[in-house]
C-alpha cells in the first residue's frame, strides 16, 4: 500500500474514518487524501461503499467516527471539519459532487436547475436573462445544444446527466466529486467531459472520480484508490496498475473473460417477436423488425436515436403515432399490446433504463420491490409472503445483490444493486421474450461478466433477447444480429462479420442505410 | 326611479340555506308562500335566495340590489350583528325592509319586524319543565349552535328555573343536529344515573335524544322538551306520547307571515309598519292539532 | 427491530393516554355502556376511513364520503317508503334497500374514479364537485327538510343499530369485520400491494404492468361501498335523512386515516391505524362530553390540541426510526 | 408554442364561459354594480387563496385559513373596541388593529409551519387541529354569540370596504395588489423559486442547499399574513365575528388555487390561477342569484358540475401538451 508522492498540496483528508447506518457498518478504517490538480479514481464492487464515501466528502452524510480534515489553501493549518461538516459548508468550501443519481427538479427548466439553491439575482429579483445566458454558456462548454428554457422532464437522460455536469460550472469547485458520470452518457460525450475534466485539473481542481468502466480510469486518473467491502484495498498510481490489475484488486480474484464465448445458435425458424411497420409517435418512418427464438438482437444508436421510443411502444408502455398502421406478432400470432400487463400476458418483459424514475419503489423494501412485476406468480387469492421471500433470497444470491441489512429500502442500495434488484424483477415473471435497456448501467466489471453469462444462458435456454445499450463492446460482444437507429429511424440490421464498430457507427450516424423502406404518404384520417 | 303602484314590484326574500330541519321548514314555507302571492298577484315577482353562512347572505342582499332591482327585502339574517351594515345599505336605497326572527343589532333600520321571541321560547320550556317536575329534580339541557339565538334560549331557560329546586347537571352542545343529539344524550345517560328531564332546545335535537333515551331503556325516568314544533314531535304530543308530554312552538311559518305582510303593502298599499312578535305556545295534546302540518317537511 | 415496533405501536399508545384520561376523568367512563357505546359509535366513522385508508394509500382523496352517505341514506328511505305498499315483509324491503345502498356506493365509487383516472381532473376538485352535488340532491329529496324512515320498517331495521352479539352491539360486528376484510385486501392481496406501489409512485407502478386507472378507480369503489355499509348501519339509529346528514364527515375520515399512520401524499396505509384514529377522534368526543371542567366553547381547541399532541406522539416514535 | 399558450389560458377560457353564462342568464348581469360587487366579493377568498398558492406549491396544505380568519376578525374588534376609551382618533384605532391583525396572521402562520416542519407532524393534521382551536377560541371570545364592533369605529373602518377608487372598491385594489406582489414573489424571486424546487423534489432541493424547513414555514407565514389581509377588509364589511365567520373558507380557497391550475401535490402553482379560481367561484354564486329557474335545493349540485366541467375544459388542453 504505497501511496505515491506527489508534491501537490492536500485538500481533504480522511484519517481512519468510519461509517454506519444504523447497526450496518458501510464504510471502515478509511485514509485518503484528496490533491490539488489531480484526478483521483475511485474503485470498487457495487456496494463497496464509493457513493457514501463521497458523500461524507462533500457534506450529504455525517461522519460515524474518525478524522475528516479540510486543509488551508496555503497548505498549513489545516482543520478538523468532521462534526459541523455539512453541504452547505462544503459547498462553500469548493467541495462539489455529482450524485450518482441524478438530482434534479423535473418541473423546473434547465436554466433553473443549474443555478437551484444559489440562484443570480438583481436586486431583489432572480436575474433570469444572466442565468440563462449562462447556462447557455455552460452547455456550449460541454458541446451540448440545450435550450436553457427546456423543461427538466422532456430531456433525455445522457441530457439530465449533461445538465448536472453543466450545474458545477455555476459553482467555484476547489474538490469536484463525479460519481459514476458517464453510465448514461455515450461515449463522445465522455470525451467532452475528459476535456472539462483536464481543464479544471490544470487549473489546480482537485477531481474524485468515480466509474465501472476501467478504460476511463486509465485513461484520466493520476492515482486510484481501491475499495472492497467497505474497507481500503490500497491507493496506487495510475501508471502502475493495468485494467486487469484495477479489475483484480476490486474483485479480489482473477476475472474470466467477459464476453464468454455463445454456446448456442439461435433458431432462425421460429419468429418469437415480429414488428411490422410500427409507425412510433413523434416519427415518420415505420419501423420493422424480427427476432427469433434463442436470438440475442442487440439495438445500438446514438442515445436519441429512438430505440427507447421504439420498444416502449412495442410493449405498450406508450401510445404509437396516431396513423400507426402496423402490426405486431408474438409466436407468430398478431396481437395488440396496449399495455405491459398485456405484454406479459405474451411473456415478453422490459426492463426500463430509468431504475430511478420508472424501475424501483424507493421507499419500499426489496420484497415489495422484486416481486412488484410477476406479483401473480407469488400469490393465489393471498400473496404468499414465504414464497416471495425465498424467491428474493435466491436471486439475492444469483445476482449477488450486496445488501447488508435485509430491511434497507430499495432507495438505500448501491446504484449496482438497484441495477440488480431490477434485473431479478423483470425476470421473475419468466417471460420468454426479455427487452433490456441499458441493463448493465452501473455494474462492476465481475458482475458485468455475470450478468453477460447469464443473457447467454438464457438465450441458450430458448429465450428471445433484444438488448439496448450504449456500451458498444457490449451490444458486439454479445449480439447474434444488430439493429442500428439513427434519428428515430431503424437504419440497418447487421450480421457476422458486419458486426464491427465502425460498421455500426456507420449506421448510427446515418452514413449508411440499408432498409429503404419508402415513408408511407397517406395519414389516417384521425 | 320613481315608485308606482302600476310598475310590477318585486320582493327579494332571504334566507339561510335548509342545512337544518328549521331552516328546511322555513325553505318549504316560502317557496309556497311565493307560488301562492305570485299566482294571486300577477305584477308580483318574489325571488328568494338562500345563503350558507353572514358573508354569502351579504353577498346575496347586493345581488337582490344591483340585479332584481328589489322594492323590498324580508330577511331572516344568518345572524344580527354582521348583517346590519348590508341590510342598512339596501334601505339607504329605498327599499322597503321586513326583518325576520333575528333582529337587527340597530333599531330604526327595518319597516316591518316579524319574530319568535328566543327568550320567551326557553322562558316557556323552563316553566314547564318546573312545573311537571314538581319544583325540584335533575335535568340536562342540550344546546345548538353558540349563536345569539342558542344564547337567548338559553338564558331565557335557566332565568325561568332560576331560584327553584331544578338542578341543571350539565349543558352541551349538540349543534341543532339529530347525530349531536343522540351522541350527546347517550354520554349524558352514561355519566348522569339520575336524570327526571332533558331540554332538547330543538326537535331535530330532540329525535336524537329520543332515540338514545330508548337505546338505554330509560323512557321511564325522564321525559323531554324539545322546541320548534317539527311534525313528528307535534304527533307525538297530539298521540300522547309519555316521553314527548309537551313541544314549545317556535314556528318556521313566520316567513309565510312576514312575505304577506310585505305583499300586502303594496297590494293593498296599506300602511303595514310595525312589530308583529309572534309567542311560543306550549303544545300540548289537547291543541297540538293545529300546530300539526303533514305536507311540511319539517 | 424495536424502533418498527414503535413506529405500529404509535397511534395504539396516543389511543391508550387517552383512554387512560378518560378514565380519570370520570367513573362513568369505563362502564359497560359507555364503552359499547363509543365502539359503535366510531363504526361510521371507523368504516368510512378504511375505504378511505385504500383511496389515500393510492394517492387519491376523497370529498365526498359525507354527502354520500347522505345521499345513499335518503335513497334507502325512500326507497324503503315507497316499497312498503307493494312488499310485505319488512324485512325484504331492509334488504333491498341495502343491495341498493351498495350499489349506489359503488356507482358514486366509480364514478369519482373515471373522472379521476380518465378525464384526468385532480381528486380534489372531482370529489369536491361530487361533495355538492350529493349534498343538494339529499336537500332537494327531502325539500329541504328531513326523509323519515316508515315507521314499520324503522322498527324491524332498527335491530340493525340497537341489538347486540355477544354484548356487542352489531355496528361494531360490522366494523370489525370490515376492518379485518380490509386488513386482508391491503396487506395479503395482489390488489392491496398495487394500491401501495400507485401511490408510492404511479410510474414505476405502470413500468411493473400495473394497470394504474384501474386500481385507483378500484379505490375509489371501495370507499363508495364502505360508505355505503356504514350508511347501512347509520340508518338505523335515527331512520332520517336530512341535508345535515354526514356533515363533515369526510374530514374526520381523513383525519382518522392520517392519526393512524397512514400518510395522505400516498404509498403507504395501515387499515388498524384507521380503526385507532376513529376510536381515538370518538373517544375525545365522549370524553368532552363526560366531563365539565372544560368551557363548552373550547371543545374544539381541545380536541385540536389532543389531536396534534396524539399524532405528536407517535412521530416522535417515527423519527427514532 | 402553442400547447402551453392554452395550458395558461385554460382557466382564462372557463372563466370567459361561465362570463358568457352570466350575460345570457340575465341583462343585469353586465351592469357596472353588479361587476364591481363580484370583484370585491371574490377579493376575499382571493386573496386567502393566493396564500395558498404559495403553501401548496410548496407541497404543503392550510385547513385553518377559515377560522384563522375568525379568530383575527374577533381580536381585532376586542382590541378596537378596547382602544375606543383611551385613543381619540377612530384611524389610530384602526391602523392598530390591522397591524395587530398582520401580526397575528404571521404567528398563527409560525405556528402552523414550525408544527409541520419542527414537530414533523402532516400538515393536514396540524392545521385541522389548529382550526378546531381558532374556532374555539373565537367562540369563547365571543362567549358564544357575535362581537360587534364599536359603531363609531365602524363608521370610520367601513370605508375600507365601501369606498371606491377610480370607480372599484378598495378591496378590488387590495386584491390586485396582493397577486401583484405575490405573482413577482412566486415568479421573480428566489424565495419562490425555491418553493416550486421544495414542492417538487423535497431531496433534491436539500440537496441543492435549500433549507426546506425554512422555506416551507415561510410559506404559512405568508398564508397567515394573507388571511391577515383577507379579514382587514372582510371586518369593515360585517363589522363582526362570530364562530361562524368563515366557515369553508378553506375549501373555497383550495379549490379556487386548484381551479387555477396549482398543482395539489406540489411543485406547480400559479398565482393568476387562483385569482381566476375565486372569481370564478364567485361569479357561478352570482349567477345562481340572478336566475331562479335553479331550485336553491339544487344550488350546490350546479355549482359543483359547473367547478368540474371548468376543470376538465382547461384539463383537456393540457392534456394536448
Ligand atoms: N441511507 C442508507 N441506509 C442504509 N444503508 C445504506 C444507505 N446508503 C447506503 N447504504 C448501504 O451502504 C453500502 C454502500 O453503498 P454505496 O452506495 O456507497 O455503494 P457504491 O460503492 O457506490 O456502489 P455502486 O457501485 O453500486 O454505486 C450499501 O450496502 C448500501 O446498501
Ligand atoms: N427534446 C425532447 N423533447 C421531448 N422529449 C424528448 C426530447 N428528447 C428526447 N425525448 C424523449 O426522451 C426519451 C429518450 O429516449 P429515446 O427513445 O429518444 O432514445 P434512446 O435512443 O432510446 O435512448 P438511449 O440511447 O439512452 O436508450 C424518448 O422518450 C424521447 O421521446
Ligand atoms: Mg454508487
Ligand atoms: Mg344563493
Amino acid at each position: 500500500m504505497t501511496a505515491t508522492a506527489t508534491s501537490n498540496p492536500i485538500v481533504l483528508s480522511l484519517r481512519n474514518l468510519r461509517k454506519a447506518f444504523g447497526a450496518v457498518t458501510v464504510l471502515q478504517d478509511i485514509d485518503l487524501e484528496i490533491r490539488a490538480g489531480e484526478v483521483l479514481a475511485l474503485l470498487g464492487e457495487n456496494g463497496a461503499g464509493k457513493s457514501t464515501l463521497v458523500k461524507i466528502l462533500a457534506g450529504f452524510e455525517s461522519v460515524t467516527a474518525g478524522e475528516l480534515l479540510l486543509h488551508a489553501v496555503a497548505a498549513e493549518g489545516n482543520v478538523r471539519v468532521d462534526a459541523h461538516w455539512q453541504q452547505a459548508r462544503a459547498e462553500a468550501e469548493g467541495v462539489i459532487l455529482i450524485h450518482q443519481e441524478l438530482n434534479l427538479v423535473e418541473q423546473l427548466t434547465v436554466a433553473e436547475n443549474i443555478f437551484l439553491g444559489h440562484e443570480l439575482t438583481r436586486g431583489p429579483f432572480l436575474d433570469k436573462f444572466t442565468m440563462r445566458r449562462l447556462t447557455r454558456e455552460y452547455l456550449a462548454a460541454l458541446e451540448c445544444d440545450i435550450d436553457p428554457d427546456t423543461p427538466m422532464h422532456t430531456l433525455a437522460v445522457s441530457a439530465k446527466q449533461m445538465v448536472e455536469i453543466a450545474k458545477t460550472q455555476s459553482k467555484q469547485a476547489r474538490v469536484l466529486i463525479l460519481d459514476e458520470p458517464t453510465a448514461v452518457l455515450t461515449q463522445k460525450e465522455s470525451q467532452v467531459l475528459f476535456a472539462l475534466i483536464e481543464r479544471l485539473r490544470q487549473q489546480g481542481v482537485a477531481i474524485v472520480y468515480i466509474s465501472h468502466k476501467l478504460d476511463e480510469i486509465a485513461q484520466i486518473a493520476d492515482r486510484i484508490t481501491i475499495l472492497r467491502d467497505g474497507t481500503l484495498v490500497g491507493h496506487y498510481a495510475a501508471q502502475d496498475l493495468s485494467q486487469d490489475d484495477m479489475a483484480r484488486l476490486m474483485v479480489g480474484r482473477e476475472l474470466s473473460d467477459l464476453f464468454p464465448p455463445r454456446s448456442s445458435t439461435p433458431d432462425y425458424q421460429q419468429c418469437a417477436l415480429r414488428v411490422t411497420r410500427l409507425l412510433v409517435a413523434g416519427t415518420n418512418t415505420p419501423v420493422s423488425f424480427e427476432l427469433q427464438r434463442g436470438e440475442i438482437l442487440g439495438f445500438a444508436g446514438l442515445v436519441g436515436s429512438g430505440r427507447t421510443a421504439l420498444l416502449e411502444t412495442v410493449v405498450g408502455l406508450r401510445a404509437a403515432a396516431r396513423a400507426n398502421t402496423g402490426t405486431l406478432e408474438v409466436a407468430d400470432k398478431p396481437v395488440v399490446l396496449r399495455d405491459l400487463a398485456t405484454a406479459r400476458r405474451h411473456n415478453i418483459a422490459y426492463l426500463t433504463k430509468d431504475r430511478k424514475g420508472s424501475g424501483l419503489l424507493l421507499d419500499k423494501g426489496l420484497v415489495m420491490n422484486f416481486s412488484l412485476f410477476a406479483l401473480s406468480n407469488y400469490a393465489g387469492l393471498l400473496i404468499h409472503k414465504k414464497q416471495e421471500e425465498v424467491a428474493l433470497a435466491a436471486v439475492v444470491d444469483a445476482f449477488d445483490i450486496r445488501i447488508k441489512d435485509a430491511n434497507v429500502l430499495a432507495g438505500n442500495l448501491s446504484g449496482g444493486n438497484q441495477q440488480k434488484l431490477l434485473l431479478a424483477k423483470m425476470l421473475a415473471a419468466k417471460p420468454s421474450v426479455l427487452i433490456f435497456d441499458e441493463p448493465t448501467r452501473g455494474i462492476d466489471i465481475g458482475t458485468k461478466g455475470q450478468i453477460y453469462q447469464f443473457i447467454n444462458q438464457l438465450a441458450a435456454s430458448g429465450h428471445s433477447i433484444i438488448l439496448i445499450s450504449s456500451d458498444i463492446t457490449e451490444i458486439i460482444g454479445l449480439s447474434d444480429r444488430v439493429a442500428v437507429m439513427y434519428h428515430g429511424d431503424l437504419t440497418g440490421i447487421l450480421k457476422d462479420d458486419e458486426i464491427e464498430e465502425h460498421e455500426i457507427m456507420r449506421y448510427a450516424t446515418g452514413l449508411k442505410s440499408r432498409q429503404q423502406i419508402p415513408v408511407p404518404i397517406q395519414r389516417a384520417i384521425g | 326611479m320613481v315608485p308606482s303602484t302600476l310598475v310590477a314590484q318585486t320582493i327579494g326574500v332571504s334566507i339561510p340555506a335548509a342545512t337544518h330541519g328549521w331552516a328546511g321548514g322555513l325553505n318549504y314555507h316560502a317557496e309556497q308562500t311565493k307560488a301562492r302571492l305570485e299566482a294571486a298577484h300577477p305584477g308580483l315577482s318574489i325571488v328568494i335566495v338562500t345563503a350558507g353562512s353572514a358573508s354569502e347572505q351579504a353577498n346575496d342582499l347586493e345581488d337582490l340590489v344591483a340585479v332584481h332591482n328589489i322594492d323590498a327585502l324580508v330577511i331572516l339574517p344568518f345572524e344580527s350583528a354582521p348583517l346590519t351594515g348590508p341590510v342598512s345599505n339596501v334601505k339607504r336605497g329605498g327599499v322597503f325592509i321586513t326583518v325576520v326572527d333575528r333582529g337587527l343589532s340597530e333599531p330604526g333600520i327595518q319597516d316591518v319586524y316579524v319574530a319568535g321571541n328566543n327568550t320567551e321560547m326557553g322562558r316557556v320550556s323552563g316553566e314547564y319543565i318546573k312545573e311537571a317536575l314538581g319544583g325540584s329534580g335533575d335535568i340536562v339541557v342540550l344546546r345548538g349552535i353558540p349563536t345569539v339565538v342558542d344564547e337567548q334560549r338559553f338564558d331565557g331557560f335557566m332565568a325561568s328555573i332560576a331560584g327553584s329546586g331544578i338542578n341543571v347537571l350539565d349543558n352541551q352542545y349538540a349543534n341543532w343536529n339529530r347525530d349531536d343529539g343522540f351522541t350527546v344524550m347517550q354520554d349524558f345517560l352514561a355519566r348522569f344515573p339520575k336524570i327526571d328531564a332533558v331540554w332538547a332546545q330543538d326537535d331535530d335535537i330532540a329525535i336524537g335524544v329520543i332515540q338514545a333515551v330508548r337505546q338505554a331503556g330509560r323512557e321511564d325516568d325522564l321525559f323531554i322538551v324539545g322546541g320548534a314544533g317539527m311534525k313528528e314531535i307535534v304527533k307525538r304530543v297530539m298521540d300522547g306520547d309519555r316521553l314527548t308530554p309537551v313541544d314549545v312552538l317556535y314556528p318556521p311559518a313566520m316567513i309565510s307571515t312576514a312575505m304577506e305582510l310585505t305583499a300586502l303593502k303594496f297590494i293593498a298599499n296599506m300602511p303595514v309598519e310595525g312589530e308583529y312578535i309572534l309567542g311560543s305556545p306550549l303544545i300540548t295534546r289537547d291543541n297540538a292539532e293545529q300546530y300539526y302540518f303533514p305536507e311540511s317537511p319539517f | 427491530m424495536p424502533t418498527i415496533d414503535l413506529k405500529t405501536a404509535g397511534p395504539f399508545v396516543a389511543l391508550l393516554l387517552i383512554f387512560g384520561i378518560g378514565i380519570l376523568v370520570s367513573d362513568a367512563f369505563l362502564s359497560a355502556g359507555n364503552l359499547t357505546n363509543i365502539l359503535a359509535r366510531s363504526s361510521f366513522i371507523g368504516i368510512v376511513a378504511i375505504g378511505a385508508t385504500f383511496v389515500i394509500t393510492a394517492g387519491g382523496i376523497d370529498l365526498s364520503v359525507g354527502s354520500l352517505a347522505a345521499f345513499i341514506s335518503g335513497c334507502m328511505i325512500l326507497l324503503m317508503n315507497s316499497l312498503v305498499d307493494t312488499i310485505d315483509s319488512p324485512i325484504a324491503i331492509v334488504l333491498l334497500a341495502m343491495l341498493a345502498s351498495v350499489g349506489i356506493g359503488a356507482v358514486a365509487g366509480l364514478v369519482n374514479g373515471l373522472l379521476t383516472t380518465r378525464a384526468k381532473i385532480e381528486a380534489f376538485i372531482v370529489t369536491l364537485g361530487t361533495m355538492g352535488i350529493y349534498r343538494s340532491l339529499v336537500t332537494y329529496m327531502a325539500d329541504g327538510g328531513t326523509l323519515s324512515l316508515n315507521f314499520g320498517i324503522g322498527d324491524v331495521y332498527s335491530a340493525v343499530y340497537y341489538n347486540t352479539l355477544f354484548g356487542l352491539p352489531y355496528p361494531v360486528w360490522v366494523f370489525l369485520a370490515v376492518a379485518v376484510i380490509a386488513y386482508v385486501l391491503l396487506n395479503m392481496t395482489v390488489f392491496g400491494r398495487h394500491c401501495f406501489a400507485v401511490g408510492s409512485n404511479e410510474n414505476v407502478a405502470r413500468y411493473s404492468a400495473i394497470n394504474v386507472d384501474r386500481v385507483k378507480t378500484a379505490t375509489y369503489i371501495l370507499q363508495g361501498v364502505c360508505v355505503a355499509i356504514a350508511t347501512i348501519i347509520y340508518v338505523p339509529r335515527l331512520g332520517s335523512a336530512s341535508g345535515q346528514t354526514g356533515i363533515l364527515w369526510e374530514l374526520e375520515a381523513i383525519a382518522a386515516v392520517i392519526i393512524g399512520g397512514t400518510v395522505l401524499k400516498g404509498g403507504y396505509g395501515r387499515i388498524w391505524g384507521a380503526v385507532v384514529g376513529a376510536l381515538m377522534l370518538t373517544l375525545i368526543g365522549n370524553i368532552l362530553n363526560l366531563t365539565d371542567s372544560v368551557s363548552n366553547y373550547l371543545n374544539g381547541a381541545v380536541q385540536g390540541i389532543i389531536v396534534i399532541v396524539a399524532v405528536y406522539l407517535q412521530r416522535g416514535s417515527w423519527r427514532k426510526h
